[in-house]
C-alpha cells in the first residue's frame, strides 16, 4: 500500500477502513540467508537496504521487544554531518545525503527537517577548532559556516549574551543539519523492509549464536533456533551482551544517556543548538516540546535510567544559555543505553567468525547515522567489503593506532 | 547513587569521578615482553577490551571531591545496586602489585 | 460576577476575598481556592482548548492530573505557560490567560481542525506531505510548527531565583493523605527522622475532598489535627507544596518545593522554588490514586468531570460545578458523588450505572445497566443522552456530569526503576511493582488499598515495617475507625455505541477511533500505540488516559490488560520548572570563578580579562592611547623582549610530590626520565596517556632529595592530579609517594626579558647571578627582606626568564613590588595574548597543539619518549598508526606576503590542488601576529611536514572563502638556538 | 614572623577580613590560621603518630577534626591530615613542623591554598541544607568532611555548636562567599 495525500483524503472520507497493517507479524522460518539481530533503526535500515539496494532475499530481523524500541525510539532526533576527522566525515555526510532523500525513498514521512544546527563557541581556542572542523567538512563536500556573535544574536536573540559566565562569541553552523521524527524512521524502514519481503520478528530475543568450524550457522532465540548463512548484529546498547555469546570482548562500555522534553510551547527555537560552555543541546519538536540533553551519566549501566547530577547539570547549562526557559517545565526524562566505544567512533566490521558481522559502538550519535549505517552494513553483509565511507570503522584500528577520536579523550569511553 | 566509602561512609556518587573497569589495575609490565608486538597485543587488550557485563561489575571510582581515594566498587549495572566498596590500593596490593 | 456557584461549607477562608482575572475578566475567590475552583465558583467552565482539534475544554479533575484546564499564569517575564488551573493556588492579583486559541477562547479559528478531524487521524502526517521533498521545510512544517505548542514563553529572562538543597531522613513519606499521615504519625512517634511531602498546599489528600469520617471527626478535621500533631514533633519535617518528582538510586528522591508560587512575587532573597535531593533510608509511597474516566461520544465538554473531582469542588472548595448533575459510573465510589452533591442541595438528574447488580441509591434516580452515549453543548455541557438497560434512549438536561471508571493507584514513583506494575483484579487497576526501588513500599490508595480504613492501616503498617528495617522501635498505633467499603467495580472502559469520537487522552485528542486505527495498522504494542497515536504524551503524561487506552487495545487484540502492559513511567511525576532544576547555577553563577592573585591589581590597571577554564586571566593591559588590542599586545611583546615583562602564571597546576620513590614515580608518569634530575634543577616533562597520545606537559622541579613540584597546564591540572593518584594508588600501591595540590597556595609570576635578572635581584634576597642560579635552576629563596618564596629559572617566552612564587596572600603585594622594581627598565605587565605570541614565536606547543589527538612525534618531541623504562603510554605510542613517517609534524607557517593575515583552523592545500579532502594537507593550529617578524605567524600540523620545510603552500579558510600563500618554516621563529634564555 | 615589606590581602581581596551578618548568622573571613598537610611516608604511620603525639598534634580518624593547645587538625586522606596553627606564630608552618617529623612525613604548605569562612549562629543546618549534602543535623562538633558547595570541593569543619568553618579553594573565595550569602538570605 502506497501512502500519499490523496490516499489520506480518500481514507478520511471512507472512515479509514482501508489502511493496511504497516507490517506483517510472520512466524520465523527455519532458516534465512541473512539474519539481522536487532530491530532498531540500524537493524531495520540494514534489512531495508539489503533487500532494496543489494537485491538480497530471505532476510529476517529479530527483535527482542518491539520494532524501533532501541535507541531509535529514545533519542533527541538530531541529524548532522559536522564531524572533523577523515574516518568519520565522509560516512556522516553520506548519511545526511541519504536522509535528504529518505522519505521519498521509503514512502513514509519521517519529517526530515533541515532547519540548521549551530555549535556555539565561547573561546578563541574553540573558534579555532571549529574553523578547522568547518574547513574539514567543506573539504569533504558538506556545508559549514562560521557565525560571529552578531549573526548568532540575530538568529537567537533570547540567548544569554549580556550576563553570561562564558560569553557567546559565535558558532559553527551546518544549515543542512536538523531533526527527524525518530519513531517514523524505524517505522518507515520497517514498513519498507516488510514490503520487500523481509520478515520482521518481534518478541524474539537472540540468546546464542551457533557456529561450526569457525562459521556461523544460525542463532538461538527465545522462539527457537533459526538458521542463517550470515548474521549481522546491530544491537547498540547491548552489543557486549550479544557478542559475549561468541566470547568476544568489545572495545566499548555500555552507558546511560538521559534526554529530556519540556511541555509543549509555542515556537521558540527553529533549529538545533549546542552550548559550548556546558553540557546542553536543544531543539524544538514540531509538537512544541523542547527536546534537550547533555552528557552521559558516566558510569557503566544497562538500567535505561539515570540520576539527578546529570539532570541538574543539563538544566544548569540550559538556564545559563537561555534564561527564558526558567518557567518552562520539564515534562519527561528518559534514559537509553549507549555503546560507548574507546575512541567515540563506531565499528562496522567482520568478526573472527565467518559470516558473523558487527555494527555498533555508536556512542550517543547513532541516530543520525541510521541510513548510512544500514547502507554500509548491508554493503558489508552483501559484498564482504566495507563501504568506501566506512573503511575506518574496523575493530583492529585500536591495535594499529588508527583511532578516530573526535574529542581527543583517549581510551576512556565515558569521556567521548 | 550513594557509594559507601570504606573510610567515610555513605557519600553521594556525585563527589566521585568514574574511570571504568577495575581490570585497569592489571596493567602489564611493559618491560616483561619478548617483543614489541607481544607488548602491543597485551597493552591493546588491557586498555581497549572490556567485559562490559550486564550485571555485577567491579569498577574504579575516584573520590575527587572527597579524600582522593581510588575505590573499587562492585555494582550491578542493571540495578545499580552496590554490594562492595574497597580501597583500590588494597585491591592492587592483593593482586600483587607493589612498586 | 459574584461567585454564583459558591455553596456552603468547604475549606476556604471566606473572610478574605482575592481578586483575579482570567482572559482579562475580573473575578473573585478566597484563600484556599485554586484558580480552577475559583473560576468554577464564578460559573466559568471553559478554560482551555485541546492540542489538535482545539476543542473547548474545562477541567476534568481537581488535581495535578489535569489535562484540560491549563493556562498561562501571570504576565510579563513571570508568565508561566501550561499551568494547571486545578493546582494553581489563588492569590490576590493573579492574572491568567487561556492559551492555544486565536483570537479568543470562546471563538477559536483553529477550531476548524475539529471539523476536519477525519483527515487528522492518528499518524496521518506520516503518510503525506512528502512531495515535493523541498516543501516540508518551506511549506508544510512551518504551518505545523506555528499551529503546534500550547502556552508560550515570553523570551525574557526568568526574574525569579531558584534554590537547591539536600535533605536527609530515615523515612520519606510521599503523600499526606490518610495513609501518609498515619505513616508519619507512626514513624514520628517512634522517633524516626521523617519527611512528609505532599504536592498540595493543604495536607490531607482525599480527606479534604470527602465527607467521610475518621473516628468522631470529619476526615478533614482529623487531617488537620494530625498535621498539627506532626508539626509539634522536632523529628518530623512537613513539606506541603512539595512534589516528589522521581526515585533515583539508593534511596535518593528528587522533589520540588514551591516556596513562593502562591505569592504574587517571591519575597526579597527568597527562591520561587527549591529543588531538593532527599536522601532517605526508607520511603513510603502514599501518593493516593487517580480516578479514570470512561470514554464515550463527546465526553470532553466543559462540565464533564471525574466524579471525584465534582465531590472535591463541592466538599473542599464549596463549588457546585452545575446545578443539575448526572453521574456515570461503573463502581460504588462514583455513587458518593451523587449522595454528597445531593446533600449539598444539588439536583441529581440521574446516576447512570453500567453495572446491572447492586443496591439502588435511595432518593436518587439510579439507572442500572445504563450508559451515556452522547452529550451536547458547544462551550459547556447542556445535556447528555443515555441509553437504558432496555435499549431506550433518553436525553437529560444537565450542566455537569461526573464520570468514574475506577481509580488507578499513583504508582509512578514505584515504577521509576522500570519495575513492571502488577494488575490487581480486585480493583481492576495496576498496583506498584514488586521489584520497585529498594526500600520503597506503598501504602493506601497508591498500593491499591482504596478505603479510608485500608489507607490508615497500611500507612501504619508500612511505617512500622520501615522502622523495623531501620532497626528502630516500632510503634503500635491505634487505627481510628473509618469506612472500609469495597469499590465494587465492574470493568467498563468505553461505550461501544456511536459513530462519533470518544476521547481517551483529552489534551492530545486521542480517541477510541485512534486506538482502533493503531490496531488496524498493527501498532499493537503498547509503546507503538503510544508513539503512533501520542496517547499519554501530553503535559499530564496520561495520568487519566493511559490505562484506559491500553485496556481498549487489550480488548481489541484479545489480550489481557497485564499482557498488554504499560508504557514506562519516567520522572518527573509532574512537570517541573527548568529554573528549579538549574537552581543557582545560571548567569555569572553558572560556574565558580577563579581569580588570580594579581586580579585586584590587574583590574586597577584596566586589564581586559578572558575566561580560561574557570579562571579569569588578564588577556592584555591596554594603555592610554591604545585603541586596538593589537597595539597593546605588540607593545607588551616588544617591551618584554627588549627589556622585561611580568605575567601572572599562577593558573598553571602545581602538584607537590614527596616521598622516597617520587623520582621513580615521575619516571612512570612522564615519558622522559626524572629520577636523574639533580636537586636544585628543573626539567621539562612530557606526559602520555596510556594510549600513547600526549596528555600534558610542564616542568618539574626537584627542590630536595625527596621533594618535587610538578607544573601542569592550566586546563589539565585536575585530570593530571587524578591520573597521578591513579598511578600511585592503583598501579604502584607500595611506592612511597605523597601528593597534594599547591596550585592556589602560591602566587606565581613569570619575569621574562633581558632585564629579568636585574629586576628580580632587586626583590630576591639571595644572589641569582647566572653562575649562582643558572638556566633550569630552582631554589627556595626569600624576597623583600625575608618572605619565603620559590624561584625557577624557566622560560616559555624564550627570553631570560624566571618564575617566582610567593604565598598567595602576598601575590598582590608582589606584583606591585615587581612592577615597581621594574620601573627603571620600563617593565610591562603582559597577559595571555602576549604569552601566546611569544610561545608561538618560540614554537612551544600549547592547548591548540595538545588537543588529545597528537603524539610526541607529531610535536617533534618523539625522542623524549624513553624506551628504557616503563612509563604510561610508552608501549602503545609505538603503534604503526602513531609512528607513521608520513604522519603529522609540527611546522611554522609564514605568509609569503607579510601583509596577509593567517587564520587558525585553515587547512593546507598544495598550490593548484582542488579543495577536496584527498588534498587536505593538515591545518594551522595557532596563529598570532609577531611584532618581531612583522607578520602573522602560525604553528600547524602538516602531513609529512618535515619534508615540506621551505615549501610554499596555501592556507585555505573555506569558511571565510580566503586563502593565503604561505611558506612552511621551522616552528622556532625566534632565537632558534635558545641563546637568549641562557643569557 | 618573617620581617619583610610585603602586605597581605585577604582571599576576598580586602586589607582586613570581611564579615557579614544575615539574619541569625554571621559569615567571616578567617586569615589567622596557617595550614600544612601532613602525610605519613610509606610505612611510617606509627612513627608519625608518635611524633605527632609528642608535638601536641592530634591525628583524628576519617571524617573528624581535633584540637589541642597549639595545633588543630582534620583528616584529609588516608594517612594525611591538615594541620592548623596560629598564623602569627606559625606562618612558616612547614619549617616548624619539619624538624619534628624529619623524613617520616611529607609536609606541604597549604595556608594560602584555601579561603576559610567561619559561619556562626543558630540553625546552621537550615542554611547548609541549601548548600551541600553534608548532613549537619546528624553531625556535631569535631566532624570534618569535604563536600561540594556550588561545584567547589570545600572542607566543612564543625568547630562547636553553632560554629563551623567552610574552607574552600582560595581562588574561588568570592564564589564561595557569594554562595554562603545567597543560602543565608534564602534560608532566613
Amino acid at each position: 500500500m502506497r501512502y500519499s495525500g490523496f490516499r489520506v483524503i480518500a481514507e478520511a472520507l471512507t472512515g479509514h477502513k482501508g489502511w493496511k497493517p504497516a507490517w506483517r507479524d510472520p512466524e520465523p522460518q527455519a532458516s534465512y540467508d541473512y539474519i539481522i539481530v536487532g530491530g532498531g533503526g540500524h537493524g531495520l535500515a540494514t534489512a531495508y537496504y539489503l533487500a532494496k539496494e543489494f537485491k538480497q532475499a530471505r532476510i529476517a530481523v529479530l527483535e527482542k521487544g518491539y520494532l524501533g524500541g532501541g535507541n531509535v525510539g529514545r533519542n533527541t532526533t538530531i541529524i548532522r554531518s559536522n564531524y572533523l576527522l577523515d574516518g568519520n566525515e565522509p560516512f556522516y555526510e553520506f548519511s545526511l545525503k541519504l536522509w535528504e532523500g529518505l522519505e521519498q525513498d521509503f514512502n513514509y514521512n519521517a519529517m526530515v527537517s533541515q532547519r540548521g544546527i549551530i555549535n556555539l563557541y565561547h573561546t578563541d581556542a574553540q573558534r579555532d577548532a571549529y574553523t578547522r572542523r568547518g574547513n574539514a567538512m567543506i573539504l569533504h563536500g558538506a556545508d559549514a559556516e562560521l557565525l560571529n556573535r552578531d549573526q548568532v544574536r540575530a538568529m537567537y536573540p533570547f540567548l544569554n549574551f549580556d550576563n553570561a559566565r562564558f560569553p557567546i562569541k559565535g558558532a559553527l553552523m551546518q544549515r543542512r543539519g536538523g531533526t527527524v521524527r525518530h519513531d517514523a524512521v524505524a517505522w518507515g524502514y520497517a514498513r519498507g523492509a516488510d514490503q520487500r519481503g523481509v520478515d520482521l520478528i518481534q518478541n524474539c530475543e537472540v540468546i546464542g549464536i551457533r557456529t561450526e568450524g569457525g562459521r556461523v550457522t544460525g542463532v538461538e532465540t527465545t522462539r527457537g533456533f533459526i538458521g542463517a548463512k550470515k548474521v549481522g548484529v546491530a544491537v547498540a546498547g547491548s552489543s557486549s551482551k550479544v557478542m559475549s555469546h561468541v566470547n568476544m570482548r568489545l572495545p566499548m562500555e555500555s552507558h546511560v544517556l538521559q534526554a529530556f522534553v519540556s511541555e509543549g510551547l509555542k515556537p521558540l527555537i527553529d533549529g538545533v543548538m549546542t552550548y559550548g560552555a556546558g553540557h546542553f543541546y536543544v531543539s524544538q519538536s514540531d509538537k512544541g516540546g523542547l527536546v534537550f540533553g547533555g552528557d552521559i551519566d558516566g558510569y557503566n549501566s544497562y538500567a535505561q535510567r539515570g540520576n539527578m547530577p546529570v539532570v541538574e547539570d543539563v538544566a544548569e547549562g540550559g538556564m545559563s544559555l537561555m534564561p527564558m526557559i526558567g518557567r518552562a517545565r520539564l515534562l519527561r526524562s528518559w534514559g537509553g543505553i549507549m555503546d560507548m566505544s574507546m575512541d567515540g567512533s563506531p565499528i562496522i566490521d567482520r568478526t573472527h567468525i565467518d559470516g558473523l558481522y558487527f555494527n555498533g559502538g555508536w556512542c550517543y550519535g547513532g541516530f543520525k547515522a541510521t541510513p548510512a549505517s544500514g547502507w554500509c552494513f548491508a554493503h558489508l553483509l552483501a559484498t564482504d567489503k566495507p563501504h568506501p565511507t566506512a573503511t575506518a570503522y574496523r575493530f583492529d584500528r585500536f591495535r594499529k593506532g588508527l583511532m578516530i577520536d573526535e574529542k581527543g579523550q583517549g581510551a576512556q569511553p565515558n569521556l567521548h | 547513587m550513594i557509594i559507601n566509602h570504606p573510610l567515610l561512609g555513605p557519600r553521594d556518587a556525585q563527589e566521585f569521578t568514574y574511570l571504568g573497569d577495575a581490570a585497569l589495575i592489571d596493567r602489564p609490565d611493559a618491560l616483561s615482553f619478548p617483543s614489541t608486538e607481544a607488548a602491543l597485543d597485551a597493552f591493546h587488550d588491557y586498555l581497549y577490551l572490556r567485559d562490559n557485563p550486564a550485571g555485577e561489575h567491579r569498577e574504579l571510582w575516584f573520590h575527587e571531591q572527597g579524600d582522593r581515594s581510588w575505590l573499587v566498587v562492585t555494582r550491578n549495572t542493571v540495578t545499580h545496586e552496590i554490594t562492595k566498596v574497597e580501597l583500590a590500593r588494597d585491591v592492587a596490593r592483593a593482586k600483587g602489585r607493589s612498586k | 460576577m459574584t461567585q454564583e456557584n459558591r455553596i456552603n461549607g468547604g475549606q476556604i477562608d471566606r473572610t478574605k476575598t482575592l481578586r483575579f482575572t482570567f482572559d482579562g475578566h475580573p473575578y473573585t475567590g478566597h484563600p484556599g481556592d485554586t484558580l480552577a475552583s475559583a473560576l468554577l465558583a464564578n460559573g466559568v467552565r471553559l478554560m482551555g482548548r485541546s492540542f489538535k482539534y482545539h476543542r473547548p475544554r474545562g477541567p476534568i479533575s481537581a488535581g495535578s492530573e489535569e489535562p484540560n484546564a491549563i493556562v498561562e499564569l501571570r504576565t510579563g517575564a513571570r508568565q508561566e505557560p501550561n499551568t494547571r488551573a486545578t493546582v494553581a493556588e489563588l492569590f490576590d492579583g493573579l492574572e491568567a490567560n487561556s492559551q492555544n486559541r486565536f483570537p479568543s477562547l470562546k471563538f477559536d479559528l483553529m477550531g476548524i481542525n475539529d471539523r476536519l478531524s477525519p483527515f487528522f487521524a492518528a499518524g496521518f502526517y506520516y503518510k503525506t506531505f512528502m512531495w515535493p521533498a523541498s516543501f516540508w521545510e518551506k511549506i508544510y512544517e512551518p504551518i505545523i510548527r506555528r499551529a503546534a505548542g500550547l502556552g508560550s514563553l515570553t523570551r525574557e529572562e526568568d526574574p525569579d531565583q531558584y534554590d537547591k538543597g539536600f535533605l536527609h531522613c530515615d523515612i520519606l513519606i510521599i503523600g499526606a493523605g490518610p495513609a501518609g499521615l498515619m505513616a508519619a504519625l507512626t514513624a514520628g512517634r517512634a522517633g524516626a527522622r521523617v519527611i512528609l511531602a505532599d504536592e498540595d498546599f493543604r495536607m490531607g489528600g482525599r480527606l479534604n475532598a470527602e465527607t467521610l469520617t475518621i473516628g468522631n471527626h470529619s476526615g478533614a478535621d482529623w487531617a488537620e489535627d494530625t498535621v498539627r500533631t506532626l508539626a509539634q514533633m522536632p523529628n518530623v519535617r512537613l513539606m506541603p507544596r512539595t512534589t516528589v518528582l522521581g526515585a533515583m538510586d539508593h534511596g535518593i528522591y528528587s522533589a520540588v518545593e514551591r516556596v513562593s508560587d502562591h505569592l504574587p512575587v517571591p519575597a526579597p532573597g527568597k527562591p520561587r522554588q527549591i529543588l531538593w535531593r532527599i536522601y532517605s533510608r526508607q520511603a513510603i509511597l502514599a501518593g493516593g490514586a487517580t480516578e479514570r474516566p470512561i470514554a464515550f461520544e463527546n465526553n470532553d465538554r466543559p462540565g464533564i468531570m471525574l466524579a471525584g473531582a465534582l465531590r472535591t469542588y463541592a466538599n473542599r472548595y464549596a463549588v457546585a460545578v452545575g446545578d443539575r448533575v448526572a453521574v456515570f459510573t461503573n463502581n460504588d465510589d462514583g455513587l458518593r458523588t451523587a449522595t454528597d452533591l445531593q446533600a449539598k442541595g444539588i439536583d441529581i438528574a440521574a446516576v447512570i450505572d453500567t453495572r446491572q447488580e447492586g443496591d439502588l441509591l435511595p432518593g436518587i434516580r439510579h439507572l442500572k445497566g445504563a450508559q451515556v452515549i452522547d452529550t451536547a453543548g458547544k462551550l459547556g455541557l447542556k445535556s447528555i443522552t443515555i441509553r437504558h438497560a432496555n435499549g431506550r434512549s433518553e436525553t437529560l438536561s444537565v450542566n455537569a456530569l461526573g464520570v468514574s471508571g475506577g481509580w488507578n493507584p499513583n504508582l509512578n514513583i514505584a515504577s521509576h526503576h522500570r519495575g513492571r506494575p502488577v494488575w490487581n483484579d480486585a480493583i481492576h487497576a495496576f498496583t506498584p511493582p514488586t521489584d520497585g526501588p529498594r526500600n520503597l513500599t506503598a501504602a493506601g490508595a497508591a498500593a491499591g488499598a482504596l478505603s479510608t480504613h485500608a489507607a490508615l492501616s497500611t500507612g501504619a503498617a508500612q511505617a512500622n515495617a520501615a522502622l523495623e528495617a531501620l532497626g528502630l522501635k516500632t510503634h503500635t498505633a491505634d487505627i481510628p475507625k473509618a469506612e472500609d467499603a469495597p469499590l465494587n467495580l465492574t470493568p467498563f472502559w468505553y461505550v461501544h455505541e456511536g459513530k462519533g469520537r470518544a476521547w481517551i487522552d483529552q489534551q492530545n485528542d486521542v480517541t477510541v477511533k485512534d486506538v482502533k486505527l493503531a490496531k488496524q495498522e498493527n501498532f499493537t504494542s503498547v509503546e507503538h500505540l503510544k508513539r503512533y497515536t501520542t496517547l499519554g504524551m501530553a503535559t499530564d503524561q496520561g495520568k487519566t488516559s493511559n490505562v484506559t487506552g491500553l485496556a481498549i487495545m487489550a480488548e481489541l487484540t484479545g489480550r489481557t490488560i497485564p499482557q498488554t502492559g504499560t508504557t514506562i513511567y519516567r520522572p518527573p511525576y509532574t512537570p517541573v520548572a527548568m529554573g528549579a532544576l538549574g537552581g543557582r547555577s545560571r548567569g555569572h553563577d553558572f560556574k565558580p570563578t577563579r581569580l588570580t592573585p594579581s586580579h585586584k591589581w590587574a583590574s586597577e590597571q584596566g586589564a581586559i580579562f578572558v575566561e580560561v577554564g574557570m579562571w579569569l586571566r588578564a588577556q592584555w593591559f591596554p594603555k592610554p592611547g591604545e585603541t586596538t588590542w593589537r597595539q597593546s599586545v605588540d607593545r607588551e611583546v616588544l617591551q618584554t623582549r627588549a627589556s622585561v615583562g611580568i605575567c601572572d602564571v599562577t593558573t598553571l597546576g602545581k602538584i607537590d610530590i614527596q616521598g622516597r620513590d617520587a623520582g621513580a614515580f615521575l619516571d612512570r608518569v612522564y615519558a622522559n626520565t626524572f629520577s636523574t634530575l639533580p636537586v636544585g634543577k628543573v626539567r621539562y616533562g612530557l606526559m602520555l596517556r596510556e594510549d600513547g597520545i600526549v596528555m600534558d606537559d610542564g616542568t618539574t622541579a626537584r627542590l630536595g632529595e625527596n621533594e618535587w613540584v610538578t607544573t601542569t597546564t592550566t586546563a589539565n591540572a585536575v585530570p593530571v592530579f587524578r591520573h597521578m593518584e591513579y598511578v600511585r594508588q592503583c598501579l604502584y600501591p607500595d611506592m612511597d609517594v605523597q601528593l597534594i595540590s599547591t596550585t592556589e597556595a602560591w602566587a606565581q609570576f613569570s619575569v621574562a626579558g633581558p632585564n629579568a635578572r636585574k629586576l628580580l635581584q632587586k626583590v630576591v634576597d639571595q644572589d641569582i647571578s647566572d653562575a649562582a642560579f643558572p638556566y633550569m635552576a630552582c631554589a627556595n629563596i626569600t624576597v623583600c627582606g625575608g618572605l619565603r618564596a620559590r624561584l625557577f629559572r624557566i622560560s616559555f617566552s624564550g627570553e631570560l626568564a624566571y618564575e617566582i612564587a610567593v604565598p598567595t596572600r602576598y601575590g598582590d603585594a608582589m606584583i606591585r613590588e615587581l612592577m615597581k622594581a621594574g620601573e627603571d627598565f620600563g617593565a610591562v605587565a603582559y597577559g595571555t595574548e602576549s604569552l601566546g605570541v611569544m610561545r608561538v614565536e618560540k614554537g612551544h606547543v600549547a592547548g591548540n597543539e595538545l588537543n588529545g589527538q597528537t603524539t610526541a612525534l607529531n610535536m617533534g618531541l618523539g625522542k623524549m619518549v624513553s624506551k628504557k623504562k616503563d612509563s604510561i603510554g610508552m608501549v602503545l605510542s609505538q603503534r604503526e598508526g602513531l609512528t607513521d613517517e608520513k604522519g603529522l609534524r609540527i611546522v611554522g607557517v609564514k605568509p609569503v606576503d607579510p601583509s596577509q593575515p593567517l587564520t587558525a583552523g585553515s587547512h593546507f592545500l598544495d598550490k593548484g590542488a582542488a579543495a577536496t579532502a584527498a588534498n587536505d594537507g593538515g591545518w594551522l593550529t595557532s596563529v598570532v601576529y609577531s611584532p618581531h617578524l612583522g607578520c602573522s605567524i602560525a604553528l600547524g600540523y602538516l602531513k609529512n611536514g618535515s619534508a615540506g620545510i621551505g615549501d610554499r603552500m596555501r592556507a585555505v579558510n573555506l569558511l571565510a572563502k580566503t586563502e593565503v600563500e604561505v611558506e612552511i618554516v621551522s616552528p622556532h621563529f625566534f632565537d632558534p638556538e635558545g641563546e637568549r634564555l641562557r643569557g | 614572623m618573617a620581617d619583610h615589606r610585603l602586605k597581605p590581602i585577604t582571599p576576598l581581596g580586602h586589607d582586613v577580613p570581611h564579615s557579614v551578618t544575615l539574619g541569625p548568622v554571621t559569615i567571616t573571613e578567617v586569615v589567622d590560621t596557617a595550614l600544612a598537610s601532613l602525610a605519613a611516608r610509606m610505612g611510617e604511620g606509627k612513627a608519625v603518630a608518635d611524633i605527632a603525639d609528642a608535638a601536641g598534634i592530634p591525628l583524628p580518624p576519617p571524617g573528624k577534626a581535633a584540637k589541642a593547645a597549639t595545633y588543630a587538625t582534620f583528616w584529609l586522606s588516608p594517612d594525611m591530615w591538615m594541620v592548623e596553627a596560629p598564623f602569627a606564630t606559625h606562618e612558616d608552618i612547614v619549617a616548624i613542623l619539619k624538624p619534628h617529623f624529619g623524613e617520616t612525613a611529607s609536609i606541604t604548605e597549604q595556608t594560602d591554598a584555601w579561603a576559610r569562612f567561619d559561619v556562626t549562629g543558630a540553625d546552621l543546618p537550615a542554611m547548609f541544607e541549601r548548600l551541600c549534602n553534608f548532613d549537619l543535623r546528624a553531625h556535631g562538633p569535631g566532624s570534618a568532611t569535604r563536600t561540594v558547595i556550588e561545584h567547589l570541593g570545600c572542607y566543612v569543619v564543625i568547630r562547636a555548636e553553632g560554629h563551623l568553618s567552610v574552607i574552600g579553594p582560595r581562588s574561588s573565595a568570592a564564589s564561595v562567599f557569594h554562595a554562603l550569602e545567597t543560602a543565608a538570605r534564602s534560608a532566613f
